[in-house]
């Protein structure tokens, strides 16, 4: 049994960590937050450079052509450092679309140019408030060109191309690809709760749309990229979670009050013990959707909802309790709480929320996965 | 039982009614109910112009400090008449909540401890309206541990008896409009923490004080620092003895948990209100077992925390102490806003993370996600309710404490809060 | 406004909390508990001599004409102590199914012997697992004599009478007055949680059943009593709340560990901060319920759920944490914890479980009575 | 990442399997997958004589104690081996269940602190079944603070050397059917409460010894108190030094904490199974979105622990020692039982207070109700979990100590706990 990264791995997360840790410092994730910029283009050209924006992308498209694994642990220091980027956009989705479902044209085309970063993807598929299902699809393609209106798409102000879910001709969903630099395609950035990933609205007139995979198979295509991003997605929870902890623990070391350490009273202790719980819960499970992802094993949807469950949790009750560890000092502006508040509230809605993700699994477990709970 | 008032609360009632019916600003009145956290609302012009405008006028016509003696400009009514006014009152009482500190919790101190000539001039004017004053109590190292603050007093060297303040505030609200402020400080650091405190109050015009607006986690600027460099204060604007601050603290302290309303909101309205209107899968939130589970732990926290405020008011009614039954609303309405904001976020789906005008109910939800971390800090956060509930109500022993018998200068700190990440703050 | 008890309710309380200090002692609840005993036939006796049972009934029928505020003080008062007593099933229950749809003929005959004790009546509805609903009634009543397996049956194994639900010829459900002690019924004893209350399992064949109420009109004078059983009943999952939280407040003064009292340690002394919490909501939210019981007010249903749903966590609350603060200590037989933790549960259950009463409170308040939550 | 078995790990759990297969005694199967909680499930025989049995032909092929040195009769095997043994021994382990602490506390702390002469006399009947050993630790008026304990041993005046013992311990599990038992004492209450601590082995059949079943709250007796009332034990029968008690303790202590699986159970898979047969309102429990909020959130509680567990075997695989992610198990699981079961009562309706054969799952979820408590208590209460993650897992800061450098005998003490109602309690 080896339920663990392998050393190769553990390495190449020391090495994304140290990269990060000087291109990704709390003042780079600031100049997102206050600044006119929708991300850190710099940060994203290094990434590129390194071969992480590619490292699931085979050689031949330009990627490094590794595995999924060295994604998760991408993902996860991504997480930790609140890297303002859209590589959840441009690579767990839109990559991952293509390579699942594009042709051989639309990879070589468009493969390459999203490992290296010169274009940014990301997906469409939610028309405004509650849950996203096929029957709240109302975008239409005919004779290839699409219109109607997808927000929120995260990453949407900021992106080159999108792959967007939209009744085809004959009434089912597809996935097109659409090039949002071509007419009649208008972008609205959107306010939202986390500045420091970009939020928009897509509005399509007419604008000319590529068919992505067979048609009408466009639902059963995204569920399963969504399931797969939902992993990598719960390793950016898993750390921002574990970064939030370890914050939370620091300033309860340092902080003193009544002449202690904070961390000395047991009700600041077991705030953070609760919290050490959630993240090593998440963890595991976490480990238990990047085997399911690398496997392709049949429970690969019980574990992706499982992992996204649990992190989403995790997450949220790291990141609000490490406001409450700080006290005041957690409210204000110049510390770095109130950001992983924001990134974790914001994770936890996209890809749907954790109710849906609850939904999900209990579904998917009574559907014949029960044994895996066991 | 009943929600019935009495003849004479009845006929205070409609006094009170007529009279707000006849002079309140009535075209404030619907930007005051869309008031949203940490702002009265009123954009429409100054609010704290308006405010005080407000303030005179109650004043002039008998209505303002309900709870104060007529003497000092007050109305000398009983608790429960102060009630009655607040529920009439309704969303005009936002307008002059950049007095609530003065009239709440300084006036009462100055009441307490000023000299008569001190009181008498300065009390009037914070009735009606005239001045804003603020507390300066919180500093960055000394949250929850009040006692430890740092802010020096030492007598001037030239002989006048003069005080030289040194040292920063936080958390000062209102302190840009404020005209005075109560200010304790450390005058002995050489005895244990509670024994070498001073009060003053001081002209927020003196020269040295500066105020610095706080930018907070949810963007809004509510709060202040306020710093000191070589503050002259004279040694007749001392409240109690020198050593005396702490005792005196307590009087303003005491008063600040004496408010009692209708109960704290949990923000519960608002989401019921949402689900009614909100869809899942085509059929209304509310009829969606998971959601109803979910509203319904919440309403009765909402409903428990109204009826635990109506206790408090009958007790009132009778003329009796109302019990300790509040010190539990913060606790409660601060998580259960956290956890509702959160859940009505994951009933939008993704759009849940935009934070708009268009956003069900104009971002209320997102807004009360953001303010709501405060709310479970300010003023006593969680644990210390929880250890107050713990000792003052339930009778449990103290937390040990190993700073009690230690001189201040020797007992061990962290200097102000550093931050937990690889970044200076900007505090 | 006056959300209180008059001083005669008060000096009432006492004088039951007097009278049970007495009759109902840790030792008299064990009786029960351990013994053959169904319920503790000297204290019904003497609360039914003191005009307890009766408070609430007028006193043409025997009773103390008292309103129902002193009968939510008595319930309080039962639920501190645990009464082994079977007070819901035959006042709650049977005399207010009685006083609401009974002729003057059945009120005379059932209501002076309820009052005094001399007979015991229960209220038999649930036909097995999961919530009773219209649907789930099987029993059937043809030429006056009903047919059909009523359980769980509070207090059904020491009970003289039932008021039971069942199909009339016409196929709706009505209420009927049954004579256990009839031919063609037969009991069994059931064990459960909470040996200090009985429970039976009823089995009926053709035993004679006499109409109670309007026909047709049985699932409607069910619900509008069993709303009111429940404010009565949240009272008494208030008084055991208190006493549970009493209990752990004063074993946490006076147990020690590490030479201090275990209760100034935060980690109690925060366990026990919540409990009176929830005890504190319940209670408010029971004078609420109290108010409606009395004033007949419109919005009863959504109080009666309100007061229910809060008291049942609270106790449920209290109950398991008082447990948990007695330590090891706690887990004894011989220690009283595991009574009230039995009872929290037990109660939490009987007239439909916590998330049935969470579903009646949202369901009422969307149904109109929204502006009573604001 | 893989749930495979490396090489040798294959070979080996192929000839485990093989013997446990020829050997393991097949008629118990089906009453030890019955087990409830608190007993291993035999009925249809002695269970002590029958774990005795396993324990015997385990030991006769080499089997038993896979982690202690042969010499001693185990089968120095590697803990990856150990938990492979385990995995295949399924239901059997329930079998020898009476031998858990002698094989994972007693014996390890004798290995390392007894004479080898002892050595060699006690751990081979230990390891084969022979000799059951139990632990008496606790008292009642020190549970969580088990350096507290008051049981006495004194120097016998005849000079023989010897020591007798009075005093009472609890919550021992196995005392009546052990032979041996290791005793922690307090041989001088004149220093500070952890350096006046002596362990000692002794033969439980010793004059003076008594043991009582205690009734636990959920009516089963798996544990006991131990009363000594003039007990005595030859010096030579001392483990370390006089006063070194607490240090061998640990010994014990930290073997307790060793022991990995695949996680401890939450129940959840029963309230799976029931949530897929159970009703509401006509339609599947497991279809209402209330139960699968509810499910989902148990679900994954119970995932983590069982891929934390995972993630331990797999660092024992690679011959590294696992991290403290283990000690979250029972603080997750012991609250995950209690509100899953609470929630399972819920979906039965009126009918969850009955717990009888015929309840769902022969009252399973019942069962879990009343034992749950104890699960959040014993070996460690959830307060005391949170304190050991806190700091030997988060490296905060201890408690403060008021009891640290103070005589035993000047502690102050509350006497064995009192009950907490009107009258005296049966224990």
């Amino acid at each position: 049994m080896n339920l663990d990264f392998s050393d190769e791995q553990k390495q190449l997360r020391d090495q994304v960590r140290r990269f990060l840790s000087e291109k990704c410092t709390s003042a780079h994730v600031r100049a997102i937050l206050e600044g006119p910029e929708s991300y850190d283009k710099a940060l994203y050209k290094g990434l590129a450079d390194l071969g992480l924006l590619g490292a699931a992308i085979p050689e031949e498209y330009g990627g490094s052509g590794l595995t999924h694994l060295e994604l998760c642990v991408i993902a996860e220091e991504l997480g930790r450092c609140l890297a303002p980027v859209p590589v959840s956009s441009s690579i767990y989705l839109t990559a991952e679309c293509l390579l699942h479902a594009g042709s051989a044209k639309q990879k070589e085309a468009w493969l390459p140019r999203l490992a290296s970063g010169e274009v940014v993807g990301t997906f469409a598929s939610s028309e405004g408030q509650g849950r996203t299902t096929p029957a709240t699809i109302a975008a239409k393609v005919e004779g290839g060109r699409i219109s109607g209106t997808k927000w929120p798409v995260v990453d949407g102000d900021a992106a080159d191309i999108a792959v967007v879910t939209a009744r085809d001709e004959k009434g089912g969903i597809s996935l097109y690809l659409v090039d949002l630099a071509a007419d009649g395609v208008h972008r609205e950035t959107l306010q939202s709760i986390d500045p420091t990933r970009g939020q928009a609205r897509l509005t399509f007139e007419s604008a000319p749309a590529e068919l992505l995979g067979t048609r009408g198979d466009g639902w059963h295509i995204a569920s399963q990229v969504i399931d797969r991003a939902a992993i990598l997605m719960a390793f950016e929870q898993l750390g921002g979670a574990d970064r939030a902890l370890e914050m939370a623990r620091d300033y309860a070391l340092e902080r003193m009050a009544f002449g202690r350490p904070i961390g000395s009273f047991q009700a600041i202790k077991h705030i953070l013990a609760d919290m050490y719980v959630s993240a090593t819960l998440a963890r595991s499970n976490c480990y238990y959707g990047a085997w399911a992802l690398v496997s392709g094993a049949g429970e690969l949807p019980v574990a992706a909802a499982t992992a996204r469950v649990s992190s989403t949790t995790a997450f949220q009750h790291c990141a609000k309790n490490n406001i409450q560890v700080h006290g005041g000092m957690g409210f204000t502006w110049a510390f770095d709480c109130h950001l992983f508040y924001r990134r974790s509230n914001m994770l936890a809605v996209s890809l749907g929320s954790l109710s849906t993700w609850e939904t999900n699994l209990i579904e998917r477990m009574s559907a014949g996965n029960a044994w895996s709970a066991a | 039982m009943d929600f019935e008032d009495t003849a004479e609360e009845a006929a205070f009632r409609a006094q009170v009614r007529a009279w707000i019916d006849a002079n309140a600003p009535k075209h404030l009145e619907e930007e005051l109910k869309r008031a949203s956290f940490g702002s009265n609302g009123v954009v429409s012009e100054d609010p704290i112009a308006t405010g005080k405008a407000w303030q005179k006028k109650k004043a002039e016509a008998g209505w303002a400090c309900l709870h104060w003696p007529k003497e000092y400009g007050g109305a000398a009514r009983t608790p429960i008449e102060r009630v009655i006014w607040g529920q009439e009152e309704g969303p005009y009482a936002a307008l002059t909540g950049v007095f609530t500190i003065g009239h709440g919790m300084c006036g009462p101190t100055v009441m307490a401890w000023a000299a008569d000539a001190h009181k008498r001039r300065l009390l009037p004017p914070l009735a009606s309206g005239e001045h804003v004053w603020c507390q300066l109590f919180s500093e960055p190292a000394s949250g929850s541990d009040l006692a430890g603050l740092r802010t020096r007093a030492v007598k001037a060297d030239d002989g006048s008896g003069d005080w030289i303040i040194n040292g920063q505030k936080i958390w000062t609200s209102g302190a840009q409009y404020s005209d005075w402020g109560l200010l304790i400080t450390r005058t002995n650091p050489d005895v244990p923490k509670h024994k070498g405190l001073t009060m003053f109050f001081l002209d927020m015009k003196s020269p040295g004080v500066e105020v610095r607006p706080i930018k907070q986690a949810n963007g809004q600027s509510s709060f202040n620092e306020v710093y000191f460099t070589d503050v002259r204060i004279p040694d007749n604007q001392r409240l109690g003895e020198v050593g005396q601050g702490w005792e005196v603290s307590l009087t303003t302290l005491m008063n600040e948990r004496l408010s009692i309303g209708s109960g704290m909101s949990t923000g519960f309205p608002d989401l019921f209100r949402y689900c009614m209107d909100a869809e899942i899968d085509g059929k209304p939130a509310v009829e969606d077992s998971g959601v109803r589970s979910k509203l319904a732990q919440l309403a009765v926290k909402q409903s428990g925390l109204k009826y635990t405020g109506m206790r408090a008011i009958s007790a009132l009614s009778k003329g009796e102490t109302p019990g300790p039954e509040n010190s539990i609303g913060k606790l409660v309405a601060g998580a259960a806003m956290q956890d509702l904001s959160i859940f009505a976020l994951d009933l939008q789906g993704e759009a849940g993370a935009i934070w708009n005008e268009d956003s069900p109910q104009q971002g209320r939800f997102q807004a009360m996600l953001m303010r709501s971390p405060a709310t479970r800090i300010e003023g006593g956060s969680d644990e210390i309710l929880r250890n107050i509930i713990g000792e003052r109500v339930l009778g449990l022993p103290g937390d040990i404490r190993v700073d009690k018998d230690v001189a201040f200068k020797d007992i061990p700190t962290s200097g102000r809060g550093k931050k937990s990440s690889a970044e200076a703050p900007r505090t």
